[in-house]
Formats: structure tokens, sequence, C-alpha cells
């Protein structure tokens, strides 16, 4: 039994299917990236394992149990947590406070979450800003903050939405480096990622979506050489 | 029993077709520029008291001074957009909300501060008249509200259909940003939908103020009124306002007879409740 | 035609584009590829008045634009046509393409482009009274195309046209935009599907994280595989 | 060392009654009630960001249902505020279950809010058991046990302790997981949801909590003045006078509506006295839609943060 298991998945919207019978699995441990072009349906993919969407069709399992039917915050409880594309804070709350909200999750008491929320901002580097209000930090901060948030939420499967975006090649650098580091701690990860380059070094496995179905799932050399991937991102070759 | 709810309907009816222009208002506004205007209904009320006043001090039949009532109440609404909306129109939905209550406290507080509480009503010679269809008795002033707002929403139909401007203000409503992009000053079409909506709910007041009494805080339950119709039509839907005015104004005056008369707004407000609950997308949306 | 002098652009305190140049001329076909997030689509928002440079210039026929709003820069003769297609979508066909020529000068000609715009897509005509919604995704591109066209541009800035389309509907796209531009349109292409683009190209431009970092003609281009290294991250 | 001002102001609080007149007194009490049920709103309102217009509803329930069961059954209203605030929350919770089920937020729970009461207040308008128009009198038997004293002494401290009661309350939620829960529905809610905040449930005890300590006040109100009618504890003018003390001293901070009552009941005490005597009827509440739009368009954080952050800039200086 694999940490994440998705059984023929389908959402459409208004006749248009986002994602078309896809079938994904995670294991534990693992990190698999998510690639495809522009409206391939990654993150639609992404709001159904999380809750945010219901499916039209198929099944998606965590930990052997159902997700069918669960809201959002049932399924961070249990331990499947998410990033947004386009980052979500708490805008007028701090640094501290926001993600503080997220370690409430799977702790009990205030002292125990304070302490978390701590560690978590020391090591993703934001300790000197717990300070300050979300919504005046830079873009590349608030990626971080995101991440720090969904951290602190104690995820055993932690699903990343484009953390990479918008940052510069130090940045981009540090943040690989990072989710290196989290997965040793023994969080599995599935990331949607747009600069190629990164999350083919990144990933153990790459899942590609075009059009809302999976054309390919193996290694990143595999899945580089693959003619449909090469045709899906940049056009028929003519 | 029968005569009875049959004559419910059709006064219900008239009623809607002035509620349908009413809410047309609101609509317009709500669909161009997404703000919910709790003001609506002391624009309403301000729509009356233009005609009572021009009636009672210059002796004017209400429906002349219909054009007064648009003109006054376009400058109100478009210096309301201009000069409170417009700053705050990408920030917070409360913020809308809060500003547009403001702006009814001071206009119906104002309406208290000049002319006091007392009910005023505009007493005309055809005042009384009735037309007999059949069985049904209809005062002729209802008629005549009906017809006008009618006429005012075709008038309206045709400005956005027809007009350069309608057509502006539509696609402004539709799609902001591509409406930049063919060359629509959009900041330019705000305030004058905000206008042209307001005049709706003027033009409504002139029309009622034969036969419905003025007081200040005779606003609140038009806001409520048309808000139920908005929203049972779908928000932003110009046919779904006029369909919804009808259906309310029917809803509203038969349950006034079904339930004891003093329970007559129970109705309505239970109306609100209910749409809200089960039909927040309207009759027509998904 | 166009030239663009060193512009750095902002989103709030995201800088997303960085000293951008380039130059397009009368007559020509030029295609900015670059991998999503790269900036093609905020460099055409700046063009078009959406957004404004935080320093650097933007001339037009010689006019400076980087200060003027989207209305006048389609008065002068840009067309924006954006991703997505951005159409009046409650609107008829008609009532959209009536809405490209939104502006005085193009008002004037309304009827003869219609009547050209419904010549080279009969589509359109047949279509008119139909609300824009309801369209095939590749009959709304040609609206969006036909409605871009209605303004009676100089340069038309293209975004990412065959964008969900079908790979027939995609080639077709292509054909069109050649026949606009051999109609006396100058064409400023943003795509991702590069080899079609690039394939009917004069030139391109390679951009990158906000910058560009490769130019040449449309053929060199499609030679150089470190346009493919920039798209697949090799 | 940072307690010394708070027990300092307290001290004040305490003494003022000996010292100042009766109109005076008048106007401390109002103060304090309006900070009271203005910190009540604020649970919901500021701090979980759920704007609602219909406090007024869950105030008449309180202030009606200890009046009816001191006036039909005796029964003295120190029980019958607690039989109120329970139906009040009863009532909230209805209301609330209803409105997030069906996923009613922003303007739509606006519009709700008021409706329910506006409900409440019509029936209550046309049920002659429930006195119908003219209103419930109380009669006197001043007696503390039925919460009945003589002279204003007593309401100024039984209100005060009430205001401090919430102000202890509202100190302790800024720092609760609760507390925080609500402040992220009011941020974000769809990441709040995606962080493990069960949405739904936390928005129900925001307003349940609120409505219920609303209704303590609705029965002070009743005992204070022995009258009460559909119009004034019922009507949607009271859930704006409610409101609006919080979002001008400050929604979602636990002073604001404290300081919010302190400039705004003077002004509207101070304009009824003077102008509806000069026939200037309406004006406070014109004042009050202008302040309104003033905060909302200049200082939408309140003066409780805008005080703040100049405090902080005259300190950095």
């Amino acid at each position: 039994m694999s940490l994440l298991e998705v059984h023929r998945l389908t959402k459409s919207f208004g006749g248009l299917k986002a994602v078309a019978d896809v079938d994904l699995w995670v294991d534990k441990g693992e990190i698999v990236g998510v690639i495809g072009p522009n409206g391939a349906g990654k993150t639609t993919l992404f709001s159904l394992i999380s809750g945010y969407l219901t499916p039209d069709e198929g099944e998606i399992s965590f930990k052997g149990l159902s997700l069918m039917g669960r809201t959002p915050h049932e399924i961070c409880q249990l331990g499947l947590a998410r990033t947004f594309q386009i980052v979500q804070p708490f805008p007028n709350l701090t640094t501290f406070e926001n993600v503080l909200i997220g370690a409430f999750n799977r702790t009990r008491g205030v002292p125990e979450a304070r302490l978390r929320a701590s560690e978590i901002l020391k090591s993703i580097g934001l300790f000197e800003k717990r300070g300050f209000l979300a919504k005046t930090l830079t873009i590349s901060d608030r990626k971080r903050l995101e991440m720090a948030r969904a951290l602190a939420t104690q995820p055993d499967l932690l699903l990343l939405d484009e953390v990479l975006a918008g940052l510069n090649p130090t940045e981009v650098e540090w943040m690989i480096q990072f989710i290196r580091k989290i997965r040793e701690q023994g969080i599995t990860i599935l990331i949607i990622e747009h600069v190629l380059k990164a999350v083919m070094s990144l990933s153990d496995r790459i899942v590609v979506l075009h059009h809302g179905e999976k054309i390919a799932d193996g290694s990143p050399e595999m899945v580089s050489r693959d003619k449909r991937v090469i045709e899906a991102y940049l056009g028929e070759v003519l | 029993m029968t005569s009875l709810l049959l004559q419910a309907i059709a006064s219900g009816f008239l009623m809607g077709g002035v509620y349908g222009l009413m809410a047309t208002g609101l609509t317009l506004i709500f669909g161009v520029m997404k703000v919910v205007n709790l003001a609506h209904g002391e624009m309403m009320m301000l729509g009356m008291a233009i005609s009572y006043w021009l009636f009672t001090l210059a002796g004017i039949d209400p429906y002349l001074s219909i054009p007064v009532s648009i003109f006054l109440l376009f400058l109100l609404g478009f210096f309301i957009q201009r000069f409170l909306i417009n700053p705050i129109l990408h920030a917070s939905e409360h913020m809308q909300i809060l500003v547009t209550l403001g702006v009814s406290l001071i206009l119906a507080n104002s309406a208290l501060l000049l002319w006091g509480p007392n009910i005023r009503s505009v007493t005309t010679s055809y005042s009384l008249e009735t037309l007999w269809i059949g069985e049904i008795v209809l005062d002729l002033p209802r008629v005549v509200a009906f017809l006008f707002a009618l006429f005012f929403t075709f008038l309206l139909y045709l400005l956005l259909k027809k007009t350069e401007l309608g057509k502006a203000i539509r696609a402004s409503a539709d799609n902001p940003e591509a409406a930049l992009l063919v060359g629509i000053e959009v900041n330019r079409i705000y305030p004058i939908s905000f206008g042209i909506g307001a005049a709706c709910v003027g033009a409504s007041g002139s029309l009622i103020i034969p036969f419905y009494d003025l007081t200040p805080h005779v606003g609140p339950p038009f806001t409520m009124v048309a808000f139920t119709i908005i929203i049972l039509g779908g928000m932003g839907s110009l046919s779904g306002a006029l369909i919804g005015g009808l259906l309310v104004g029917v809803a509203e005056s038969v349950g006034a007879i079904l339930l004891s008369s003093s329970l007559k707004s129970v109705a309505s407000t239970t109306l609100l409740v209910l749409v809200l609950l089960f039909k927040p997308r309207g009759l027509f949306g998904k | 035609m166009l030239e663009i002098e060193g512009i750095q652009v902002y989103y709030g305190d995201l800088q997303v584009l960085w000293d951008i140049s380039l130059k397009i001329d009368s007559g020509e076909i030029v295609s900015i590829v670059g991998a999503n997030g790269a900036g093609k689509t905020t460099l055409l928002k700046t063009i078009s008045g959406l957004l404004h440079p935080r320093s650097g210039r933007l001339r037009f026929l010689g006019e400076p634009i980087e200060n003027k709003s989207p209305a006048q820069i389609v008065e002068a003769g840009i067309s924006h046509i954006p991703e997505g297609r951005k159409l009046f979508t409650t609107l008829t066909v008609l009532e959209n393409l009536e809405l490209g020529a939104y502006v005085p000068k193009a008002r004037q000609k309304r009827k003869e482009t219609l009547a050209r715009v419904f010549r080279l897509f009969p589509i359109l005509e047949e279509r008119k009274y139909q609300i824009a919604g309801t369209l095939s995704g590749g009959e709304q591109q040609m609206l969006a195309i036909g409605r871009g066209l209605m303004a009676l541009p100089r340069l038309l800035l293209l975004d990412e046209p065959s964008l969900g389309l079908a790979p027939q509907v995609v080639k077709n796209m292509f054909e069109v935009i050649k026949e606009v531009n051999r109609f006396g349109t100058t064409i400023l292409l943003v795509e991702q599907n590069i080899f079609h683009a690039l394939g009917i190209s004069t030139r391109g431009y390679v951009l990158q994280n906000g910058r560009i970092v490769l130019e040449g003609t449309g053929a060199e281009l499609l030679q150089n595989i470190h346009v493919q290294k920039a798209y697949l991250g090799l | 060392m940072k307690y010394v001002p708070v027990l300092f102001g307290l001290a004040i609080f305490l003494i003022l009654p000996v010292v100042v007149d009766s109109y005076f007194l008048t106007i401390l009490i109002s103060i304090f009630y309006y900070a009271y049920l203005s910190s009540c709103w604020n649970i919901l309102g500021g701090y979980a960001g759920q704007l609602s217009l219909g406090h007024a509803a869950f105030f008449g329930i309180g202030a009606y249902t200890s009046s009816l069961l001191f006036m039909k059954w005796q029964i003295t209203p120190w029980l019958g505020m607690w039989v109120g605030a329970l139906l009040a929350t009863v009532f909230a919770l209805f209301m609330g279950s209803l409105s997030f089920r069906f996923g009613l937020r922003g303007f739509y729970f606006v519009l709700i809010t008021w409706a329910f009461a506006e409900l409440l207040r019509l029936i209550t308008l046309s049920l002659d058991v429930l006195g119908g128009p003219t209103g419930i009198y109380i009669s006197v038997h001043t007696s503390p046990w039925q919460f009945q004293f003589s002279g204003r002494g007593p309401y100024y401290y039984i209100i005060l302790g009430l205001t401090i009661f919430i102000l202890i309350i509202s100190h302790k939620l800024e720092a609760s997981k609760p507390g925080f829960y609500f402040k992220a529905i009011r941020e974000n809610e769809l990441a709040a949801e995606g962080s493990g905040v069960a949405t739904a449930r936390y928005k129900l005890l925001a307003l349940a909590l609120s409505a219920f300590l609303t209704a303590l006040g609705g029965t002070f109100y009743a005992q204070y003045l022995k009258y009460i009618d559909p119009e004034t504890t019922l009507g949607v003018s009271l859930s704006i006078e409610i409101m609006i003390r919080a979002l001008v001293g400050g929604s979602g901070t636990p002073f604001g509506p404290l300081i919010g009552s302190f400039i705004l009941t003077p002004l509207s005490e101070l304009s009824r006295t003077y102008f509806t005597k000069g026939g200037l009827e309406g004006l406070p509440l014109i004042i009050y839609g202008a302040v309104l739009i003033f905060i909302v368009l200049f200082l939408p954080q309140g003066v409780a943060t805008w005080m703040k952050e100049k405090i902080a800039g005259y300190k950095n200086r």
C-alpha cells in the first residue's frame, strides 16, 4: 500500500475535463514531481486530493483511509498538508501567528504550538521576521511562510504547488536544499513545478499531465526523453 | 376567496413591476462593479420625497416630476460612486457594505431632520380612481405605475442594448480587463452605471408616491425587497430582476391575505431568508 | 515601429521583468518564447498599458507610450489580445466585434472593418447573433483576433493564441496569423508552442526568468539547442 | 508593572460614581453598556470576521426572556438572564448552522443576520403575549434579589463589572487557540481550512459565544430602564449602534469597542439631549453615518490601531 493512492480520478468544469482518469501513487519517503504545460490540470489535481474540490469520479486514499467526502481540515488533520500556488497568508497577522495557526493542528496546548512554530521559523530562516505582518513580507518570504505554515501542521505528506515560482536562482537553490532536508525528516513530498530543471533534479519520479491526462510517469531521465512529453511542452515537432 | 386571491395576485403583480424597476437599478450596480448598495431603499425614499415636495410645494403632478427624480438621483449615484465607492472599489466587501450603510443612515436621517417623522402622502385627482377588469378592481395609480415601470425598464434595456454607452457598460460588467483592452475607460463607466442604477430607483419612488405613504424610514423594507428580488433573479441579471420583481410582488400580496395583515412584512422577510438559504445563486443559477 | 529600452516591471514588490530591450519593425512577426512564468504576459501587459514600467522607455511610432492609459494606446494603434481570450462572454459575437472598434478613430470605420473581419473569418458572420461564450474554443480565438483587428491596429499583440486548442485548430490558427500579417498588421506573438511560433516568425526573443537570454531569426532560434534547454531545463 | 495603568484606570472608574452627578453617571453607564455589547459583537464580527447586522436579535431575546419570566412567573432576572442567554444561543446556533451550512459568507451573512433579527421584531410586534408594539413595562419591586436597585450606582457597577469581564474574555481569547482560529477564519478562510481549522465549527462557536454574552446585556437593559419594546430592543438601529463602536474603535482588538464607545456614546448622548430638544432629530444618526464612512475611507483599522501606530511611531523617533 502506498501512502497516497489516486485511482481513476476525473473532474470536469462545464464539459471540459480538467483531470481525466488519472492514476497516481506516492510511496512513503518519495519526492514525486508533477509537471505539465499550462492548463494541464495540476492544480486541480491538488485541490481534489486536499479536499477543496469533489471529484466527479475516482477514488483517493491516504494511509489506507479513503479521503472521499472529507473536508480540507479533516484531511489536514490526517497529516496531508498543501501549499497554494498563489500564496494564501493571513495578511494582518504576524509571521509567527501565521505559523502558529498551522502548529495548532496536531499539538495540544498553546505552549507546545508556540515552540513548534518557533522551531520551524528558525529552520526556514524567518525567525527574525516573526513579528512582521504577513502582508508586509516580500514574495520570496511569503513563499517560505506558506511552506512554514504547512510544515507546522506536522504533515506526513506535503503537497507543494509551485513553491519555486518567482524566486531568484539563489533562492531556488536554497529552497531545493530545504525540500531535500524535510524529506530527510521523513516527510513525503508531491510537488508541482514549472522550473523543470529544479524539479528534475529534486524528484525521484516525475508524473506528466497534459490536457488533464497522465501521459508519462517515470524517472526524470525517462520522462525528459519521452516524445509525447516534449510535444506537450514544445508543440508538435515540425 | 378565489376572487380575493385573484385580486391580490393582480395588485401584487402591478407592484411587482415597480419592484422590478427598483431592483433593476440594484442589480445593474452590482453587475457592473460588484458593489452591494445598502442605501437602495433610502434612494427610493428620496425619489418619493422629490415628487412629494414638488407636488406639495409647487403643485407639480407626480408623473411630471419623474424626470426630476431621475436626474437628481443620477447625480447622487454618480457622486456617491465617484467619491465614496471608487476609493474602495477593490477593497474588502466589508468596507463597501459599511460605506453604503453609512450613506443609508445619512439619507434617512437627513430626511428625518429636514421634514420630521410624519407620514406624508400625495392625494391627486386620480388617486382614488379604479379600473374594473371582470371581478377584479385595480387602482388607477397602480396601473399607471406598472405601465411606467415597464416602460422605463424597456428604455433601460434599449440603452444597454443599443447605445455605445450601454455596450460599454455591459462590456465593463462582463470583463473589466478586456474592456480596458478595447479602449473603454472603465473608471468613467462606473460612476455612470451607479448613477443609472440610482435613477431607476428614483423613478420607482416617484411612481409609487400617489399610493404609498412617505416617511423618512420607509427605505429599509425596500432595500430588503430589492435584495430578495435580485438574489432570486440572479445577482447582476437584468431580466432576472424584472421576473423576480413580479414574483416577489405577487408573493408579498398573496402572503398578506393568507397571513393576518399585521404579518404582511413577515412574508417578505421570510422570503428573503428562504431565498438566501435555498436559492442564493438565483432561480436560474446553478 | 515599437522600441523598448531597458524596462523594469514590478507586480507590487515583485520584479517580473529585468532590463528588457527589444525592437519590432513594421511588417514583422516577432515571437517571444519562454517557459511559464518567464514574464511574457507581463511584457505584453506593459506594452498595452495595463501595467507601467518602473523605469525604462517604450516608444511606438516614435511616440513615448510608457505613461499612457490602455485606451490611449489602443487609439495609438496597438491591440492586445490577451491570454485566455477574455471575450465578453455574455455579449453576442457582433457586439464583441463592435466593442473592438470602441475608440473614436476605429469607430468611424466600423462598418468597413467589420466587413473585412467577416471576410477573414466567415464563421463569425454566420454566428454573429450567437452569445460569445457558447462558441467553440477555436471560434472564440478567431473572435478574439477579430475583436483585436476591429481597432484597426498597426501592431497586434497576441498572447498564447494556441492555448487549449486541438492540434488541427492550432495549425489553422497559425495560418490565420500569417494571413493577418500579410494584410499589413505587424504582430508580436507570445507562444508556448515554439515550433509553430518560430516557424512563422521573422525574428524571436527567448525570455527566461524575466530576462531576454537569446534573440535571432526564427530559423536560428529553432536550431538553437539552448531554446530546448530553456524549456525543458535539461 | 504593565498592569499599573490598568489598575489606576480601574480605580478611577470605581470611585467616579461617588463624585459625579446623576446625569454624568447616566452617560458613564451608557458608555460601558455599549462598550460591553460592542465587545460581544467584536468576538464574532471583529475576531472571526463575520459581520453581523442582527445582534439586536440576541439582545432582544435576552431582554424579552428575562422580562417575561419576571412579569409572568416572578422569576428573578438573575435567573432569567441565563435562560435568555441560552435561548439566544440556541437561536444563534439555528441561524448559524443554517447559514454556514449553505455557505453564506460576506454580504450574504450580513443580509441573513439582518433578516432574522427583522423577523423576530415583526413577530414580536404582532404577538400580544409579548406585549405587541407597546412592549413590556417591568413592575418596580426595588430589591437587589429582583435585579432592581434604587439609584443608578449599582447599575453602574454591574455594567462596569460586565465590561471588565468581557475585556478579560477578549484578552484571554487573543492568546488562545480558538482566538487564533477565529482570526485565521477572518483573514483567509481557505487557508484556515487548509491549516486544519474546522472553519464551520469555529464560526458557530464565535456566533454562540457572542450571542450568549449579548443576551446578558439585554437583561441588564430591561432591568435598568424597566421598559422594553420591539423597536428599541430588536430594531436594526440597535444592531448598528452595537457594530459601529467596534468598527470605530478598532474591530478585532480587545480595547477597540471600549475606545469606540468612549468616542461615540457621549457624542450621541449629548446630541440626543440637545439636538432632539432643538427639533434636530436624526442628527446623531447622520453623524454616525458620516463617522462610519470616514472611518472606512481613512482609518479602516479603527482608532485603537491608529493610536497604537502613532504611539509606536512616537517612541521610535
